[in-house]
């Protein structure tokens, strides 16, 4: 039998891809169907947010920082501002921390709603990706009743809030959250038990734990390979420790379980916000902070817990009213990097429904 | 040469009326036949061309509808010539014709495909002596020619010499080949039961009570139906099947270099290739049409058909989509075993005489 | 375990070699020498009761004067959060790779070799990612980098 | 072009033939304009509103306007996000693949100026109509999805109101 000569062909994934969300590439070496090799390429969508960064005010980082991570924009500047206030010490007073809190968690769900939307366009259904976006619309009108903007809010300040919430914030949050709720079940029963949903995600990129840390993943996909490590609770920050939340974890690490555990994220997120709105308390809505804030030299590295997994920015101040260093740290970094990982009998088809679970967005890796 | 005309032609009613006019005017024979079947030709490619724009526009609205959002409004009430305008622009644009392309395959790719679309509807009948030629091979006239797409889509992955291309067209060839059989099995079911493959008997043997339809032929009709209908959406390319042009994994399969005018009788010839499968559907197991009187016999076909073609619209607005691998195996180890089981049962039962 | 009782423990445990500063504002800080980063990094990693096998970040800084990278490092089961930086001179600034401890360190050392110039002693592909292939105009995170198009914001 | 576009050159030729080159025109180019099939592109922050226009709540499909994956079944491109300069060449080479009459909307600021980029930044093109030709701009950042709808209606207008001289020196 004359075994017929076979060379693998190289496929570029490119920089404009359905499948690669925004600008990451691929370089694929396939045998036929079959992944022989995975060589990720970053760098089209890096505009040097560090450099801009270190020449401009504290004040004014942040609507730059705001683009680093443009899908929870909420989360970006609350990390700056709270490096900002850990390195010159300054008490946010009780009403910011609430306002920020449910901020962020609404900035969770409309992120694992854009998930959603997107890890099932990707495996083939296009009808849950409006499904979640018009879900998303609801979130972004409370957004755009606060702070104006849709999408990249600056709404944080350093010490504490730019605007408080208008009257009519409350109720449409409660209603907002009840529609939300109520819907999930409308996803779980489009996609949880579909049999082709269960073929194309169950079992696929299965992440071991001890690789899932060594490469410094972080969040739901952590969490999905069976560490329970969640920065509100392992490593407190802001009042996360005021509120009862459990952090959902599952154990298989594959596609199906981080798509699962995303969608218990958003409920815990609902019973987070529900709990902050009843709590939210009187006063004024941001410290007394000068206009050329000169914080004390000194560096801090702040982290907290985004709907991707964890954000970082590590702030180094000499004294002046410039930062001297501020490195963001992304989560979708380190889930870049680990694609190779995931073994090599993968079809064309594998790669995508990975990519999509891992919630990869470009701004993370390029900054 | 005897006054009725070598083909025997069905379409008494319009054609008649023209082949008479003709032969007055003392044309020799041979020409008559010509001009006749060229109108005859050109009535059913401009019929077919008007139902394919309408499925076009249909698809937009249904998947917009079940996505919760408008689809085209702006032009005409609800964008009802949304897709003529389509179609002018796709006339008027650039014809890219890349120079590494594989010349003359790249060429006729599309022209199969459009041709092998538009020759299925010889046979297809479309009412009460609505039919172009009811050839006694009707079926299988259709199940010969379809197979054609699968040439022209391996000719448009070989030809545009684009790696996805490629993916697309080798990934359609197995996909359609091994749906294939299947989709015949489940049609000789029908053919069994009627005892001839002229698509007129099988609708005549359907006519009559409604639960003369062979879906209703329990237990076999409905078995062949459902595996007809699945191995229908894989010979029309949907989803969940549609993985020779997945848009997140291949970009666009096997049309990613064609643009204009050839982009557009791929377009087309998918849309008619729906609209055959469907065609097939309810001519075999719907009664093709069959139906009360007071509402004209291609009315009730049209109406089958569409219904048909609804069904497999929602499908492709609900289910992810298969990898090529579990395609594969789908069909090879269950639905493939299951028409055969069917078939062989169907035909003992026909043989004993037990069906009433 | 609360964070002076890690700072405490850290400084006296690695026999001198992680020497505590108080630039940190929140965790505990230290400095290394350069040449013992390697011995370092294995040993923060296999002590039983630290732990420390989760990289948080690695930011390369320079500070007009000398260069700085800067590890931050965490422990998922023992929930300590810990950084520590060495310094390193303008004129030999090349740091040991730590890949073999955090394989997840890979790309942060690439991007600060890239971005600053700060050499990575057998790191297992060290090339361009971040800027353009053709790049041609040295690193650009220096503070005394300049380039003809780079226009600096006018102060005001 | 189309073979259809080289019609009105010589039906002008033959006397009277103006009337034809006119109503060809206009029937071309209001085709044209009603069916602009964006293609799939996003980089930053812009796709993400560029994705909630082709949402449901302001739906790009009652334009009209459909998304393709490849640039050749495109012939519209909506620039949304931040070009750097490592993607600028890629830009390009996509507009040079996409079918003759082709159009683009400049989404966002990014890449009408390199918007809050332009700046300290050494790895952003200060804008993209140096790389490309650009046919509208939309301001904002991220533009709201009302004024990118906005911005097609524009750009449907300024296609009808083309002549078919203006393609003879293109």
């Amino acid at each position: 039998m004359v075994e017929l000569p076979t060379e693998e062909f190289v496929v570029n994934m490119g920089p404009q891809h359905p499948a690669t969300h925004g600008v990451a590439r691929l370089i694929l070496t396939l045998d036929g169907e079959k992944i022989v090799k995975i060589e990720p390429v970053i760098g089209y969508l890096h505009r040097a947010i560090e450099k801009v960064c270190e020449n401009r005010t504290y004040a004014q980082c942040i609507p730059i920082i705001d683009r680093f991570e443009y899908v929870t924009a909420m989360s970006c500047n609350y990390a700056f501002s709270l490096a900002a206030e850990k390195l010159a010490g300054i008490e946010v007073p009780e009403r910011a921390e609430y306002l920020r809190v449910i901020m962020l968690e609404l900035n969770r769900i409309a992120s694992h709603l854009l998930f959603y939307g997107v890890t099932a366009m990707d495996i083939g259904a296009v009808t849950p990706f409006l499904y979640g976006l018009r879900e998303r619309e609801l979130i972004v009108d409370l957004f755009e009743m606060t702070c104006g903007q849709r999408l990249t809010y600056s709404y944080n300040r350093i010490g504490g809030v730019s605007r408080d919430i208008p009257k009519e914030f409350i109720p449409q949050t409660h209603e907002a959250i009840k529609i939300i709720g109520a819907k999930l079940s409308d996803y779980e029963g489009l996609l949880n038990e579909n049999p082709i949903w269960l073929a194309r995600t169950r079992g696929i990129g299965v992440l071991p734990k001890e690789t899932a840390i060594a490469y410094g993943v972080s969040g739901p996909v952590l969490r999905a390979s069976g560490v329970q490590y969640d920065i509100r609770r392992n490593d407190p920050y802001s009042i996360y420790d005021r509120f009862d939340f459990d952090i959902p974890v599952r154990y298989h690490g594959d596609c199906y379980d981080r798509y699962l555990l995303r969608l218990d994220e958003i409920r815990q997120s609902i019973r987070i916000i529900t709990q902050a709105l009843d709590g939210l308390p009187g006063g004024e809505i941001r410290a007394k902070v000068s206009p050329n804030f000169k914080p004390p030299p000194g560096e801090v590295y702040s982290r907290i817990e985004n709907s991707r997994g964890e954000m970082g920015i590590y702030l180094v101040s000499d004294g002046t009213k410039k930062p001297l260093r501020v490195k963001a740290r992304g989560s979708s970094y380190n889930h870049f990097e680990v694609l190779p990982q995931f073994g090599t009998n993968l079809l064309v088809a594998d790669i995508v429904a990975i990519f999509a679970t891992l919630d990869i967005i470009v701004p993370e890796i390029d900054r | 040469m005897t006054g009725k005309p070598v083909l025997f032609i069905e379409l008494y009613g319009l054609f008649h009326w023209l082949y008479e006019k003709l032969q007055a005017t003392g044309l020799s024979q041979a020409w008559v036949n010509i001009i006749t079947y060229t109108a005859l030709g050109l009535a059913i490619f401009t019929l077919l061309a008007l139902v394919a724009l309408f499925l076009v526009w249909w698809e937009r609205k249904i998947s917009a509808h079940v996505q919760q959002r408008f689809g085209p409004m702006r032009h005409g009430w609800h964008g009802w010539y949304q897709t003529v305008m389509d179609a002018i622009k796709l006339l008027q644009k650039e014809d890219i014709l890349v120079d590494t392309r594989d010349r003359l395959v790249f060429f006729w790719a599309p022209v199969i495909c459009f041709v092998a679309a538009f020759s299925a509807y010889v046979v297809m009948p479309w009412g009460k002596g609505l039919i172009v030629a009811d050839l006694n091979i009707g079926i299988l006239y259709i199940m010969a020619i379809t197979t054609f797409t699968v040439i022209s889509l391996l000719m448009a992955g070989w030809g545009s010499n684009n790696k996805y291309a490629l993916l697309g067209g080798m990934r359609s060839a197995a996909q359609m080949v091994s749906y294939e059989v299947p989709l015949v099995a489940s049609v000789l079911v029908v053919v069994i039961f009627v005892g001839s493959l002229s698509m007129v008997d099988i609708v005549k043997a359907q006519s009559g009570l409604v639960f003369n339809w062979y879906i209703f032929r329990i237990p076999f009709g409905p078995i062949a139906f459902l595996t007809y209908v699945t191995a229908a959406t894989a010979e029309a390319n949907r989803t969940p099947f549609d993985i020779p042009e997945a848009e997140q994994e291949l970009v666009a399969g096997y049309n990613i270099e064609y643009s204009g005018m050839k982009f557009a009788m791929f377009f087309l010839a998918e849309f008619i290739n729906l609209f055959t499968v469907s065609a097939i559907a309810a001519t075999l197991f719907l009664g093709g049409w069959n139906g009360w009187a007071f509402i004209p016999s291609w009315l009730w076909f049209l109406v089958k058909t569409l219904g048909m073609v609804l069904l497999l619209m929602l499908f492709r607005w609900t289910y992810p989509r298969l990898r090529v691998d579990q395609l594969m195996e789908f069909a090879w180890k269950f639905l493939v075993p299951v028409t055969f089981a069917n078939l062989i049962v169907a035909g003992v039962f026909r043989y004993l005489g037990w069906y009433w | 375990m609360t964070k002076d009782e890690l700072k405490e423990y850290v400084s006296t445990h690695f026999d001198g070699k992680l020497t505590p500063l108080d630039t940190g504002r929140y965790d505990p800080m230290f400095q290394v020498k350069v040449e013992d980063l390697l011995e370092v990094a294995r040993a923060l990693k296999a002590d039983k009761n630290l732990q420390f096998d989760f990289l948080c970040n690695l930011a390369g800084v320079d500070t007009k004067e000398h260069f700085e990278a800067v590890y931050s490092i965490a422990s998922i089961s023992k929930n300590l959060r810990l950084d520590f930086k060495l310094i390193l001179p303008y004129d030999k600034a090349e740091v040991e790779s730590v890949q073999e401890v955090w394989p997840g360190i890979n790309w942060y050392e690439r991007e600060m070799w890239e971005l600053y110039g700060i050499n990575v002693l057998n790191h297992d592909n060290l090339k361009r990612f971040l800027l353009p292939d053709d790049w041609d105009q040295g690193y650009p995170m220096r503070k005394d980098w300049d380039a003809p198009d780079f226009k600096r914001m006018p102060e005001f | 072009m189309g073979l259809i576009k080289k019609l009105p050159y010589y039906s002008e030729k033959i006397p009277g033939g103006a009337i034809v080159t006119t109503v060809l025109e206009t029937v071309l180019h209001q085709a044209q304009a009603k069916s602009l099939w964006y293609l799939l592109f996003g980089t930053a922050c812009c796709a993400i509103e560029l994705m909630c226009t082709g949402a449901s709540r302001f739906d790009f499909d009652r334009l009209g306007m459909f998304y393709r994956a490849t640039p050749r079944q495109a012939d519209l491109i909506i620039v949304a996000g931040t070009i750097t300069k490592k993607m600028g060449p890629r830009l390009r080479r996509l507009y040079d693949q996409m079918a003759e009459p082709r159009y683009v909307i400049a989404m966002g600021g990014c890449t009408i100026s390199g918007g809050p980029f332009y700046y300290d930044s050494y790895a952003v093109e200060k804008g993209i109509d140096h790389i490309i030709p650009v046919d509208i701009y939309i301001p904002g950042c991220p533009p709201r999805p009302e004024s990118l709808l906005e911005g097609c209606i524009h750009l449907q207008e300024k296609i009808k109101k083309q002549k078919l001289s203006d393609w003879q020196e293109k």
